[in-house]
């Protein structure tokens, strides 16, 4: 159980802006603060709340996190070294409004770019590990979130580690236009290599995990888990919805709805998607 | 006519009727008014001209979309001495989006395979506008790895505004579909050429785009989103689809600069489709050097040589090395401990 | 054109016993007979229907060939050599009734068993096929007949010959029990082999092609073609609709059916076949 | 009491009424019966000693059956200390019928596929039964593929009365979908352990029965076609299914004698549903032992050792070679020309 202090930091450091609640305004919360869940409204104490990892425990809802939330909850630790940090992202097509964008997501974030990627240790077992950051423009992939996640796959053939991707995204990042595109291909074509290398690949689905990603190298891990409740899918239901004038169930492309139809290995909670990895690495190596 | 003339080609056809008046009124009067038709015929070539070499992106766009505009099995009739299509996925079905098959060009027997967009509202609805469906995909995976088991080189013909947009295409999983094609296409041993003809649009069109020579017609364009979708998304509003078009670089030019593609395939003036004979003369003699030289290149270091050439695309910095401040360990142990060991 | 003695050779000798009419009968049957048509009824100048390979030129029905028929349907004149000659079945579970009706099969038949391989060149090009005769205990799949596959596609393989099969079977043979399910395997695992070398193999689907037949090599084909109106299936429509209490539609598993599931490559009329079989084997090879 | 009795057991059902009866009547009168009862339960002992030494094949073929009979996942739960189940076939759906996965078996982690008939109603709906669908043995294939690409052996439970039976499962390819999982496990360069622990009956049971070792557990049956179906056939009539059981040789001992198999597993006294703890023992020993023994041949190895063990299946006679009459050139030669050349 950590003290007020750590609270109120792991709030306003490593949780980012979530719940739309400003930094400055955390510092004069409470310790019993009451956090308001975004699908059903129950108000939780949001100690409960953040030792529950931000899963409602009325109605089980996933709150998003961030890139690093994502890679702390699933390495041993102190154990993460991040790879590439010097990748910046550059403005290639000068497309209308990008900058100023991504610099409002890098200052809120902390971040250079959607992607985190790095070196760690998963129960003793080194491995490479990725998560996107939905905060950053969507957890979009433009050209350095797709090299980031190919030296990724890359440096995890050469080392033998086993590689984790954790997704939460809307897809490949318009403002670069062609430049994103060609990440799908780049970043598929590096899961073939590590595949037939008979190093592991496992992507964790979150909310959502949609377009241009999903239709690359998240779908292609040797196993597929995804978070419950997560959108999960191609095209948007609502672009579907409007091209076909149709209206589409609330499930749909749900993970449950994933997994009915066959594109999903597993449904985990939180909680238990580090014991779930550590154990799956397991059968596969040990 | 409104299925011929594009909006933008507005002169073109004041030019035309002008042309035909001429002539109906010299077969009326019985008067010979050839001198004045050459010039104006003329004058509508120097229009033309002027006009296609400075297409705007948004009505390159109109042009890959041209009702008139040849489809793969079009310029697969005209290039290939033999063909054979062959259907289905093995499993759920045959898409009509999608065809795939064997068929002789220029003496060499190679696998083709394209998208399909359909002439006619009925046919257009079967093929379902070109939009592959994931038993398309599979389809098309089945026969490229067919054609890697005999060493024939593959020939992708890519014109798309995208993959299947519907519950049934995201049930039966059109992303694992896409993302598979391409994981597929980056491990064949032969020659894989892929031709953006008309519209490549989106995942639809990564999907089987995955060669060791990308090569686009003059007036087909590449894109990770159809402009109308980017208008969407940008301005809340999707007639500034040309602004959209524009931002996002999607001619064979833009392609070129940003090496994204190896060669624009010229189109004769007006379009592909005003003189087919002479696009396909021009797109079978490129198809045919590519293929020379690819076929020199040994199965594994085709596979090699794919990968480095997407390996290489994207433009990004690599600025001097500082780590995230809250990764690292760099950040309060405390709070590292709070998602940790819970 | 064949002359009046020939034709009647044809009959009896060559296409065996269709249509139930008997040999003795055939003897007194005037030169311009008139065959009817299984499917509409239609009756047609027997000269004609056999010159249209006995194809309905009316609806188009593919009446059922015996193997020999089949294979020289499609292989060059007096280029067949047949294989494994010496192959005869067994009883070996002194199953009921089972050496009676194979006797009376291959009395009917002049076949050892229901399947028939050899060598032989089509348009010159050195080939291995086979065909199954339904007239043979409905073309079943017992020792024999498995051992007869097995050996094809290994030859096949061993001389570089690419492979036809021509199917008619309603599946394994139950008189042989666990030893025809193993056929199945056996047959696949062949298969198997053969693609892993880089020969083709071809299937031609003839009505009716089901069951375990259907279910292992028959499947597997580099192309696999059907004739128009062919059955082709796992489990018959009969046994579905008792078992399920329903109704099918009567296209229900035609090869138009199994065409738009996907599971073929080409529907070819029987006339079509021999030159789209060519056609394939050069593109795959020359 | 009907679930729990088969109707040749009645013998058995009488005297543990005997025995109750006895029971009730110390317990009502307290009386020291005990001498009594251990007779009587050495008497039911002998009896049933004799009546499961000597099951016909259609009593075999009821114990197969058998409500309370353990399923896959009742032995992977008991025999193996960690599992993870993997679901979908990454195209089309997740079949209930087809349990497949990854656990680790007295220390060793393999990947595990089965057939899973449901313990109540709704269950066995949702399971069909325990009749694979096509998505079902796809999703199997890819956890075979997975395992191959891991060095981790594969255990099959086979316990199916046939493949799915239905239009849709017709219409997605179950005939693929049997014939390309034999294709496959025939390839795969890892131990493959078949146990047919029920009914291991028709396409559906070969479908994942291409193993390295092939095994029964005593109260099995295999047969390539349902004793039902069969008497259908042969008998017209249904209830000859008996009758048909026994021309089959459906029993262990049968594939044992036929080489079909390598090895009966026995049962506790009664079939495996009786004391489940022994069968698992069992069970447990007879795969450690096989998996001991395949772990030491190298993958391109027991491929051709798996190739040859089902090539030289098969009871024929090889008969002096006389080529058939109408072939080889031999018949009429006007004849040969009237279907050649046309
Ligand atoms: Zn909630
Ligand atoms: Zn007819």
């Amino acid at each position: 159980m950590a003290t007020a202090g750590s609270l109120k930091d792991t709030l306003k450091t490593r949780m980012g802006i979530t719940n739309s609640e400003s930094a400055a305004r955390l510092e004069e919360i409470p310790e019993d603060l009451m956090t308001k869940c975004d699908n059903c409204g129950t108000l939780l104490v949001t100690k409960d709340w953040l030792r529950d990892l931000k899963v409602c425990s009325r109605c089980g809802y996933h709150a998003r996190l961030s890139a690093p939330e994502r890679i702390e909850l699933l390495v041993d630790p102190d154990s993460f070294q991040e790879w590439d940090t010097s990748l910046a992202p550059r403005d290639p097509l000068h497309f209308p409004g990008y900058q100023e964008k991504r610099t409002a997501a890098q200052v809120k974030t902390h971040l250079k770019d959607s992607c985190v990627t790095g070196a760690a240790t998963l129960e003793e077992r080194p491995i490479a590990i990725g998560a996107t950051d939905f905060r950053f423009m969507g957890g979009s992939m433009g050209s350095v979130f797709g090299e980031k996640v190919t030296r990724l796959l890359e440096r995890a053939l050469e080392e033998k580690r086993p590689a984790i991707m954790v997704i939460s995204t809307g897809g490949a990042r318009m403002q670069e236009g062609l430049l994103s595109l060609m990440q799908m291909a780049k970043t598929s074509a590096a899961v073939a290599r590590l595949q037939n290398a008979g190093v592991p690949y496992i992507v964790v689905l979150t909310d959502p995990s949609t377009a241009g990603v999903q239709a690359s190298f998240a779908s292609l891990g040797d196993v597929i888990m995804a978070e419950p409740g997560a959108t999960i899918g191609f095209t948007g239901a609502r672009v579907i919805e409007q091209n076909l004038k149709i209206r589409l169930p609330k499930d749909f492309q749900s993970s449950e709805f994933q997994m009915e139809h066959g594109q999903l290995d597993l449904i985990v909670p939180r909680a238990k998607l580090k014991e779930t990895i550590t154990q799956f690495l397991g059968l596969l190596l040990d | 006519m409104l299925s011929r003339w594009l909006p933008f080609e507005k002169p073109l056809v004041e030019i035309e009727e002008q042309i035909e008046e001429l002539k109906r009124l010299a077969a009326r009067e019985n008067l010979d008014l050839s001198d004045k038709v050459r010039r104006l015929e003329d004058h509508k070539r120097a229009v033309m001209e002027q006009m296609f070499a400075e297409l705007t992106p948004w009505e390159k766009v109109q042009m890959a979309r041209h009702p008139k505009r040849p489809y793969p099995l079009d310029y697969i009739g005209a290039l290939c001495s033999e063909w054979l299509e062959l259907h289905g996925d093995r499993a759920y079905g045959d898409d009509g989006a999608i065809v795939a098959g064997f068929g002789r060009f220029s003496g060499r027997a190679v696998a083709i395979v394209g998208n399909q967009k359909g002439r006619d509202t009925k046919e257009r609805q079967e093929r379902n506008f070109g939009q592959a469906s994931p038993e398309g995909l599979r389809k098309a995976e089945r026969v490229m790895e067919l054609a890697a088991r005999y060493g024939r080189p593959i020939i992708s013909l890519v014109d798309t505004p995208g993959a299947a947009c519907s519950p049934d295409a995201e049930e039966r999983g059109i992303s694992e579909a896409i993302a598979h094609s391409q994981l597929i296409m980056s491990q064949l041993p032969v020659p894989i050429i892929v031709v953006i003809t008309g519209e490549g649009c989106s995942g639809g069109a990564i999907a089987t785009a995955l060669g060791d020579r990308v090569l686009m017609l003059e007036h087909s364009y590449y894109s990770v989103i159809s402009p109308e979708g980017c208008a969407s998304i940008l301005y809340r509003d999707p007639a500034k689809a040309p602004e959209s078009a524009e931002a996002l670089n999607i001619t064979a030019e833009d392609a070129l600069r940003l090496h994204i593609i190896e060669e624009v395939i010229p189109e004769p003036l007006g379009g592909a489709h005003r003189d087919f004979g002479l696009m396909c003369k021009s797109l079978g003699a490129t198809l045919e050097r590519h293929l020379g030289e690819l076929s020199q290149i040994p199965g594994p270091q085709l596979i090699e040589q794919r990968y480095a050439r997407f390996r290489r695309l994207g433009d990004f910095e690599e600025q001097p090395s500082v780590a995230h401040p809250e990764l690292n360990g760099n950040g309060p142990k405390e709070a590292a401990s709070q998602l940790n060991g819970l």
